[in-house]
């Protein structure tokens, strides 16, 4: 698996590619809490690349989230779910918890 | 990483067999090997993906809670097919696990009293037709291991 | 000409294709002014698709970016600017006026 | 939109010339026009797009300024090369035109004191090696008609 980040002056987004599992989720945890370390609590997770996603990535999710949206300053926004990944999401009942977007555009501009 | 690999056509069945050190880099390993069983056994792309998924939590769980954190001990994996089915056999000879005591996450609750974590035995659950866990013998004839099977069926 | 807007929460996106000249630049002053009547400031101009810009529509551009930068409140950043309407600009000594990104979700993420 | 479009070759010069309302509708027209003239006297690409820019500048000026606005009056433009350059003619009959009283662009304002738009003129300047204004005859014989020539040099 692969992320990246590029920060924005309104947002950091973070671009994942591969597998996301217990083996390379500690990885994806890393770059969230950079970002969060660094003060910064609006992140845009552009997931297009992301073609597998088990629980320990959605503990990963969940966890940033609340770090995010504690004291409204921030939020995490998922952009272009695969499908699979969104079939993860939707079991965990974490469909409501994220504002989700088709286009990393629209996340970036709207978060 | 140790890895047995064992076919074997028996009574009209198919079993197949690996073994695995308790590592989170074997996920890829255990993955491919149930896909690839699901997929001999002419499952759809959803129903492999959802035998995939659940072995990867399984696999996962017993690293994290039966072995405490990965380690050199063994986690063994039999897929077995007939007609209508797959079953899914890990065994490993970590911290005895008797799931009746473990909570069912909350699913509706808000974000803050959402738990981190705690959703590996539910998607199980929810990917698989049949869960179960029990005693038996593990890998290198040892006694009082774990055996969870898991059970999903071709059409449903 | 075609002029389209895209409004998201942090800003709105203008795109522009064809040619802008005196017959066509009335239509892109209408889009802008549309947005700041709207009481918004922050707009990004996507020029990717703008193939010529003569004075005329550099004078929306200008007067655009008064209106927006007045009280701090905004600005108009441009973004893919083509070699031909980069020159313009130049010519006009426009460049030192606007924040201009090679990239829409640049502008998009840093206005 | 009256449209005269007359090409002939005297005296080794290649002469075009075209016959244009004075409507901003008509500006692709003439930039094509030129256009043409320039790429077929063998102008690079930036040069060809200077007088294709610069034209369209004098073009809308003569619309706004010497009419006043978009109206039935028309404009004449000829294109004229030799060897070594283009010369463009654009001819109207609105009101006389004297450039000495025009201020320059400050180009190194800051934004609140940038004026929005008188930028025209510059464009020409810049675009073109010689722009001048002058009285001529117009199209259809009447006196007193602004003629501006503008010339680019084929390599400059
Ligand atoms: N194979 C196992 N061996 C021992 N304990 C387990 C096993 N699987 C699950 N558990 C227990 O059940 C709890 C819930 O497991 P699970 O739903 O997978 O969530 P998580 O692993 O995120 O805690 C775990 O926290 C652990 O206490
Ligand atoms: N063809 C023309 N006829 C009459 N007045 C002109 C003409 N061209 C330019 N002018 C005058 O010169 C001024 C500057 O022209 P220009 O640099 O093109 O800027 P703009 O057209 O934006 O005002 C105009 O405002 C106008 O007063």
């Amino acid at each position: 698996m692969e992320v990246n980040n590029t920060e924005y002056k309104n947002c950091d987004l973070i671009t994942a590619n591969g597998r996301i599992d217990s083996s390379t989720a500690p990885q994806l945890g890393e770059a969230m809490e950079a970002i969060t370390e660094n003060g910064r609590y609006k992140i845009v997770f552009d997931l297009s690349g992301v073609e597998y996603m088990s629980s320990a990535g959605l503990r990963i999710l969940i966890s940033t989230q609340k770090t995010c949206q504690r004291n409204n300053r921030g939020e995490v926004i998922l952009a272009c779910i695969p499908q699979r990944v969104y079939d993860a999401l939707d079991l965990a009942g974490f469909v409501p918890l994220f504002t989700i977007y088709d286009s990393v555009m629209d996340a970036v501009g709207n978060i | 990483m140790v890895e047995e690999n064992i076919k074997a056509q028996t009574d009209d069945k198919y079993i197949r067999q690996i073994v695995l050190s308790a590592r989170f880099t074997n996920l890829e390993q255990v993955r491919q090997f149930v896909v690839e069983a699901a997929e001999e056994c002419g499952m759809k792309p959803k129903t492999v993906f959802a035998v995939e998924l659940a072995v990867d939590e399984a696999f996962s769980n017993i690293i994290d809670h039966a072995y405490g954190g990965e380690s050199q001990e063994l986690i063994e994996c039999t897929c077995q097919s007939d007609e209508d089915r797959l079953i899914i056999k890990l065994k490993d000879c970590g911290e005895p696990f008797r799931p009746n005591g473990v909570p069912q996450p909350n699913l509706d609750a808000c974000l803050e009293e959402r738990k981190i974590g705690g959703l590996g035995l539910h998607f199980m659950r929810q990917l698989m037709d049949e869960v179960s866990f029990s005693f038996s013998t593990g890998p290198g004839n040892r006694v009082n291991c774990n055996s969870l099977t898991m059970v999903k069926y071709k059409e449903r």
